[in-house]
């Protein structure tokens, strides 16, 4: 149809917003449909969703994050599914693998095109970290706990964290875990079939406690948010912060030089034995059950998806990771290329565990890490109390 | 008369209980509805369940916590600013020069909207910048680095002072709108009898400002009740929930974990206590009326 | 007053210590106030590095001529102004009609009534957001400043009745009656006796109404989806990014608009406090 | 036919009944003076009239028409409030003119028939400013302005000089006076001033508690009152009450005060324990020596054109108000006797009627 | 030694003088009257009196003690207000003790003392009750109770019964009579009301535009007014003046009004055109065909004990007031003749000066 596609989403902010609209415009210029366009910041984009699904009155469009929260729209019979846009345009080919295997496909069917992704890795600042005379970046557990040893002799907090809004702290008990327990177990404990106070749980948190309690984080994290822990690194007060590859983007807007000023390693192995799953969000593109002008929408989708141009610049101005193959890892800074080398080296792709299990259980976990962080001393009883709480949530 | 009354108080009723009925009235019931449901907000399926989120409201612990911090919450801000604006109102009574500017200095924090003042004081509590540990690490000569906001124990506080910060403008200039409804000759009353500056407050302008209290107090508790969106912005209830309210507890329940049925359950419970709290409020203001009228 | 100043003698050590106190408590009021203005005055980058505080060496108004050149904020200043001012005018018209009835033609049941509508004031408004988004989504207002106007003005009429009623209580009976008998009906006296009296309860209602509403963000962010209809503060709110924020520019924006509220409570001051005395302070 | 009849007039407000039964004829041109303790009910029965009030049962009458359901503005009448009800935000003209504003009279019919109001009132050079920068008299003018121009049937004045300070009293008790004789309108006033009762009525009506004590002309119901209430209520300083003794004697009746006796001049239905009631002008002073009621002197009032003797009785044991004339001289604690004017005497039996 | 004395006190507001030069003496025990035109500073006065407004110059001496600069608490004065000014919040008890509390009096000391007060003024019942729930007459109890309590040296009232109806404050005037002779203290007392002032003073003072007229006994006012404002102010109804002329005559001084001469009794110290003030007892009622001022009767005021006729002058045409003796029966438009008692008239000079 030539109407109007309503669409929903939660690039906002300076850049996002200008580098959406911009995307958005080469597609109404190529195809002549009309976009209606509604970003919503994206804590309120939770709740506006939720009152327009509730309304009935769901965007033909709307950006979603894949993984859990995609899947519990697709049980509520809200979105439509994508398997022939996906088949008419090719999108196997299109989209990597990867990603599509583990973000597209939920109950069987595809219901999400994944736009773009990030990746979760530790981020250092490249002169504290030589200043300290570290050369090699640390691939197993044993040379992360040294290496950050070297630093705080040297006076420089080793690790950052913002866990202000909860959710930055995840990557580290998403990273611990699947790196001792494994990624099936990651999956069970996610999925509700396995318990918080199971032995593989405690011991990744003792794992991160340990770091805690020999003071390698920065005081107060969870005072701070995510982007005051890199404010830290980039000044140099600490050396290093587990976060998402959009930390790049925040980074290259306040001047600072992709690999000569910041740089990252992936998360060390800590087990034997266990493969090195990666870990990041998917931001993807899910089109409404009762979407009123479906084809605009399904072409609004293949458009977004297919374009490599539109991939390209999208990913770049989100500091994130295009799903489509075909983009020129030379439109990434090196950093990027490093990353997106990284992704697709990982046997797995999981989700961070906020995406990885449902809303309400996510709700239990998040508030455990930043209890756990303002006092690990109390590990035990806050793990006793949350494996109740997360099977009652589960039970909803 | 009375059929001529009749006849206009049904025209003059008839916009203002259509536009309130429809708009307010109507879906607060039909929110209600869904609290007897299992609703998730995106399904159109969902079971009728009785009472059963009722019946988990009371095990609910964070509906506990969150129940404990509306108290101190409601206590804390009607104490604070209501002394501190009545402070402020005796003061700037006494025409002391530049009254109009202190009036507009304290009445400020009103005009400014939720979503900036919250960002304002997250600045200022700042463990490592924030405007606060700044100066006290200033008085006390070491480095201050206290999280006000993440610890458990202060964030609810924390808040609580910003919140302070903005509502006691409002009480201030209601005070300042009551004592210049004190009769003079009360005021001199006092100076013969031979009431010194601290009885006159205490035995008779302070007593004689009960009804600008009842205003004031009656503010603070609606307020408070809806005392959301700041507290939303500054800790989002957090940290691990140790400043929840219910009005944020509702919020986390229908919204963030998708349990509409009961997040509409807690919010019955809201409004029988609203309710619980306006009738004494109305039997109060009878009092007054009663000796002040 | 005469007494109350005159009473001191020649010197007046009250008044110094007043003025004292009064001026540090004016700076610890205003101290967070400045916050807003240096983040407006400094680079998103100043503040990222944590100089918020510090008094800034140069002047930095490139957050100001972003934020007023940005034809999008105009659009959200217009929109704001056109939910706010009718939604104002509104809610104190309805309120008013109410007030009108429970002061002056009170009823059996007028005082169960009031308290009803009064009850409406202290519910949190998250309660209704869904259950007003579908009656809106049906009507087909979405994404039109109506259901942000309508909302307003119909979570106005609790708090416009009570200040209305309590103000019009003050007007003598005797004018309603004599005004009746000269032939008018009520709404004539409303309209030509009762309400010019009222201007200072007006004032009150229009400078906090305005001030709600103005400043307010739920509703706008739920009942609008286009970013031509957004209203100002969804404009600051959506300064923040999922990974990012531009503080200075929000910071020179939040300045921009708290302007209106603060113009308002000025116009309005003298009235407010005579309004606040007639109409709330009597109970 | 009457200008205005109540019948039987009943008024409850809740469960208290508030006006038990009036039924009054008032003759056109009529000036009616409504008197009576405060809470009686007269401005409830004056609002009746005026239609501001409903009735609960009974029937009003206006110029011989029903009007008990009829909308107070139809009534064709007007009322002045005892606060004047100007309206504030107006100027005196635009009050004045009100009413012919809403019945939307053409604008210069308005303004001259303000104007010639105005004229008739004096008010001339007012009509510009605002009620508040007005005196209390002009004010009370405007009020009555206001009431005039639309030359009702009927006009009501509820206490309208109460507010006004004595001087201003007695010349816009005069102007009403004049006012009323000039229109000729009937009027109805509503009064607890004794001297505006006296002076501005041909009947006054006496009410308490609900219901009519007594109806008359002023000096009939100051020579001649029905019984103890309207007597102690009409006539300042109020009447004197003494208890007293009507026996039979040889000739006619025996009062007896104390010791003191006074043939009746006049038959009496009453017998044995009766209260006399004498006004202070109608008792004189006399030597202790005379015979007569013998008190002593406790306080002296000289109001400049008369004097007021209050005297101590010895029996029996009370206060009694006395005018003195002008040529006595007294001073406090002087014994005197008190000798009655016997025509003048009132005898109330038991009840409280007036027993002639 | 006077018990209060105001030595040449002015009194600005901004660049307004209010109270131009007062000068007085109050003896201890007396009882002092301010009367006199609306806003003519008496309230101020007061005020200045009770230290709650300060003096622009000049001293104020309470018992010999200058109390210029002095705070109203120390003054020994005690102030009943027009308004009452009780505490809404307090009991009766509560209101009357206040000041003995704010001295910290012992609890027991100060019932033991409000229940004495209470006594006095017969209150005692209602000690437990809120103002609100008083009547007019026993709020001003209640406020002269808290003035009492506390034995000043000076009671001031401020119009303290002007907001009671008329019954009431004749009631409550005795009351404040008694309450004087009771307590053999100073009271200056303002008031509108002429009774008030007549009965209640030792001596009135009569205010003008911020200074005194005349100070004198309530009877010395009435009879020998020094000046026009004075002879216009004390009496109700108040005097009439006239215009005539004073001329030299064989024997004396002839004064005419119109072509009616009187020879004055008395000598006068003015001439030519002059003000005639005779008060409404003075002039005596005659038929038309006797010698006097021939006038036609224009309305006729019946009070019961008194009755005024209003008689049109022929010549000047104006209209005076008469006081007519009960026994002469007139009617509206008789022709009348007016007779003075020439001892009583009285003439003013073009300064409005008493010229005797
Ligand atoms: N609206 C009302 N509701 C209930 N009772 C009323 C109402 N209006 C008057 N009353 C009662 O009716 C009685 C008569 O009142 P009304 O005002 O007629 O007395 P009044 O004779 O005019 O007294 P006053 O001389 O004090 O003006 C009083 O007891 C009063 O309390
Ligand atoms: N605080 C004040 N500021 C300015 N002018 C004042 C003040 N108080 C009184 N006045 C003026 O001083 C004059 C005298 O006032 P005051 O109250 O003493 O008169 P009053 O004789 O008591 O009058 P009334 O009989 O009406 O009570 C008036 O013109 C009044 O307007
Ligand atoms: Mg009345
Ligand atoms: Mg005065």
């Amino acid at each position: 149809g030539g109407g109007e596609v309503t669409i929903s989403h939660y690039f906002t902010g300076e850049l996002g917003l200008k580098a959406f609209a911009e995307q958005v415009a080469k597609f109404e210029e190529a195809t002549g449909i009309k976009m209606k366009d509604s970003p919503v910041g994206h804590e309120d984009f939770k709740t506006d969703i939720l009152v327009r699904a509730a309304g009935h009155s769901l965007p033909d469009v709307f950006s979603y994050w894949a993984g859990a929260r995609v899947a519990f729209i697709v049980k509520a019979n809200s979105l439509a599914p994508l398997d022939d846009l996906w088949a008419k345009n090719n999108l196997d080919g299109v989209v990597s693998k990867t990603i599509a295997k583990s973000a597209t496909i939920y109950d069987g069917k595809r219901f999400l095109i994944p736009f773009n992704y990030h990746y979760a890795g530790i981020f250092f600042n490249r002169k504290v970290l030589a200043d300290a005379g570290v050369t090699e970046m640390p691939a197993k557990w044993e040379d992360f706990i040294a290496l950050c040893k070297k630093l705080k002799e040297k006076g420089v907090t080793p690790i950052a964290l913002g866990s202000k809004n909860r959710w930055p702290a995840q990557f580290w008990f998403d990273y611990l875990l699947l790196r001792t327990a494994g990624p099936e177990y990651r999956a069970k404990l996610m999925a509700g079939e396995a318990s918080y106070d199971d032995a593989e749980v405690i011991n990744a948190m003792k794992l991160w406690r340990d770091l805690l309690d020999v003071g390698f984080f920065v005081q107060n994290a969870n005072a701070d948010d995510w982007t005051d822990a890199a404010d830290k690194v980039a000044r140099g007060d600490a050396a290093m912060t587990l976060m998402g590859t959009w930390i790049t983007g925040y980074w290259d807007g306040v001047g600072l030089k992709a690999g000569e000023d910041y740089d990252f390693f992936p998360f060390p192995s800590v087990k034997d034995g266990v493969p090195n799953a990666a870990v990041g969000p998917v931001d993807g593109l899910v089109m409404s059950a009762n979407a009123k002008n479906p084809e605009g929408a399904q072409k609004f989708l293949s458009f977004m998806m297919t374009n490599a141009d539109v991939q390209a610049n999208w990913a770049k101005a989100q500091g994130a990771l295009s799903a489509n193959v075909n983009v020129d890892p030379k439109t990434y800074n090196v950093v990027m290329q490093k990353a997106a080398k990284t992704v697709s080296e990982a046997p797995t792709f999981a989700f961070n565990y906020d995406l990885a299990t449902p809303p309400p259980v996510a709700e239990v976990g998040l508030s455990m890490f930043s209890r756990f962080i303002d006092d690990p001393s109390k590990l035990e009883t806050v793990l006793k109390a949350v494996a109740p709480e997360a099977k009652k949530a589960f039970a909803e | 008369m009375e059929r001529h009354n009749r006849f206009w108080r049904v025209i003059l009723l008839s916009p203002p209980f259509f536009v309130f009925g429809l708009f307010i009235i109507w879906p607060l019931f039909s929110s209600f509805y869904y609290s007897f449901t299992n609703w998730n907000g995106f399904d159109s399926n969902y079971d009728y369940v009785g009472f059963a989120n009722f019946s988990k409201i009371v095990t609910d612990q964070l509906f506990l916590n969150a129940a404990i911090n509306t108290t101190i919450w409601m206590i804390v801000a009607i104490v604070v600013p209501t002394l501190l604006g009545l402070f402020l109102a005796l003061l700037l009574d006494s025409k002391v020069t530049g009254a109009g500017a202190f009036k507009t200095i304290f009445y400020l924090p009103i005009c400014l909207s939720a979503v900036i003042v919250g960002q304002i004081w997250v600045w200022i509590y700042q463990p490592d910048w924030g405007l606060l540990n700044t100066l006290l690490s200033h008085v006390a000569g070491e480095r201050m680095r206290f999280a006000w906001l993440a610890k458990p124990d202060t964030a609810l506080y924390a808040v609580i002072v910003a919140w302070c910060w903005q509502q006691t403008g409002l009480s201030m200039v209601i005070y300042l709108a009551g004592l210049t409804a004190i009769p003079e000759d009360l005021i001199e009353v006092c100076s013969i009898e031979g009431a010194s500056r601290w009885q006159r407050i205490s035995h008779v302008i302070v007593p004689l400002l009960t009804p600008s209290t009842v205003v004031v107090i009656a503010l603070s508790v609606i307020n408070s009740l809806k005392g959301f969106d700041i507290l939303y912005i500054m800790t989002g209830g957090g940290p691990f929930n140790s400043s929840d309210t219910l009005a944020v507890h509702m919020y986390n329940e229908s919204f963030r974990k998708y349990l509409m049925g009961y997040g509409s359950a807690i919010s019955v419970v809201l409004f029988l206590i609203a309710l619980a709290i306006i009738s004494i409020y109305f039997r109060q203001l009878k009092k007054v009326d009663r000796i002040y009228g | 007053m005469a007494s109350r100043s005159t009473a001191q003698g020649p010197f007046h050590p009250w008044r110094v210590a007043t003025f004292v106190i009064l001026s540090v408590l004016a700076v610890c009021f205003l101290l967070p106030t400045l916050g807003v203005l240096l983040s407006s005055v400094k680079t998103t980058r100043e503040i990222a590095l944590g100089n918020l505080w510090s008094v800034p060496s140069s002047l930095y108004l490139g957050n100001f001529a972003e934020v007023l050149a940005n034809p999008a904020v105009h659009q959200y200043f217009i929109n704001t102004l056109l939910v706010t001012v009718p939604g104002t005018a509104m809610s104190i018209a309805l309120g008013g009609l109410t007030g009108y009835v429970f002061a002056k033609l009170p009823f059996r049941g007028s005082n169960t009534l009031f308290l009803v509508v009064v009850a409406g004031m202290f519910f949190p408004p998250q309660v209704i957001l869904v259950p007003l988004f579908r009656l809106f989504n049906g009507m087909g207002l979405i994404d039109t400043l109506w259901p942000i106007f309508i909302v307003h003005t119909a979570l106005g009429i609790p708090i416009c009745t009570l200040l209305m009623r309590n103000f019009f209580a003050t007007v003598p009976t005797a004018l309603r009656e004599a005004a009746i008998l000269e032939g008018a009906n009520e709404w004539q006296v409303l309209t030509q006796v009762v309400l010019p009296l009222s201007l200072p309860a007006l004032a009150v209602l229009s400078t906090l109404q305005f001030t709600w509403i103005w400043n307010d963000f739920l509703w706008p962010l739920i009942f609008t989806q286009s970013d031509e209809k957004r209203t100002i503060m969804i404009g600051i709110v959506n300064l923040k990014g999922q990974y990012s924020v531009a503080w200075g520019v929000q910071g020179a924006l939040s300045l921009v608009a708290s302007l209106p509220t603060l113009l308002v409570f000025l116009f309005f001051q003298r009235y407010f406090i005579k309004g606040m005395t007639m109409g709330a302070v009597k109970g | 036919m009457s200008q205005l009849s109540l019948r039987s007039i009943h008024k409850a407000f809740g469960t208290i009944d508030v006006i038990r039964g009036i039924d009054l004829d008032v003759a056109e041109g009529e000036f009616v003076v409504f008197v009576g303790p405060s809470g009686c009910g007269k401005s409830t029965m004056l609002r009746m009239i005026s239609g501001l009030e409903d009735v609960t049962s009974g029937e009003i009458n206006i110029a011989g028409k029903d009007v008990t359901r009829v909308a107070p503005a139809e009534r064709e009448i007007a009322m002045v409030f005892q606060s004047y009800a100007l309206f504030p935000h107006m100027t005196v003209a635009e009050n004045i003119g009100f009413g012919l504003k809403l019945a939307r009279r053409p604008r210069d019919e308005i303004k001259r028939k303000v104007e010639e109001v105005a004229a008739v009132l004096q008010i001339g050079q007012l009509l510009e400013r605002t009620p508040r920068e007005l005196s209390g008299g002009q004010r009370q003018r405007v009020a009555i302005g206001r009431a005039i121009i639309r030359q009702p049937r009927i006009f009501l004045f509820d206490e309208p000089l109460s507010n006004l300070d004595a001087a201003l009293r007695v010349q816009m008790r005069l102007e009403i006076a004049r006012l009323h004789q000039r229109l000729g309108a009937t009027m109805i006033y509503v009064t607890h001033d004794q001297t505006e009762a006296m002076t501005l009525a041909d009947r006054i009506i006496v009410f308490n508690k609900g219901h009519i004590e007594q109806v008359g002309a002023p000096m009939e119901l100051y020579e001649w009152p029905a019984n103890m209430f309207v007597a102690g209520f009409i006539g300042a300083p109020a009447m004197n009450f003494i208890p007293g003794r009507l026996d039979v004697a040889a000739g006619g009746q025996l009062l007896s005060i104390g010791s003191f006796g006074i043939a009746l001049p006049y038959a009496c239905d009453a017998q044995g324990d009766v209260t006399v009631g004498i006004r202070p002008e109608h008792l004189s002073l006399a030597p202790p020596s005379e015979r007569g009621l013998s008190g002593r002197v406790e306080l002296i009032e000289q109001l400049g054109a008369q004097t007021f003797a209050y005297i101590e009785l010895e029996e029996p044991a009370m206060t009694v108000t006395v005018l003195v004339s002008p040529d006595v001289r007294l001073r406090t604690g002087d014994l005197v006797a008190l000798t009655p004017v016997p025509e003048k005497v009132h005898v109330f039996d038991g009840s409280g009627r007036a027993a002639r």
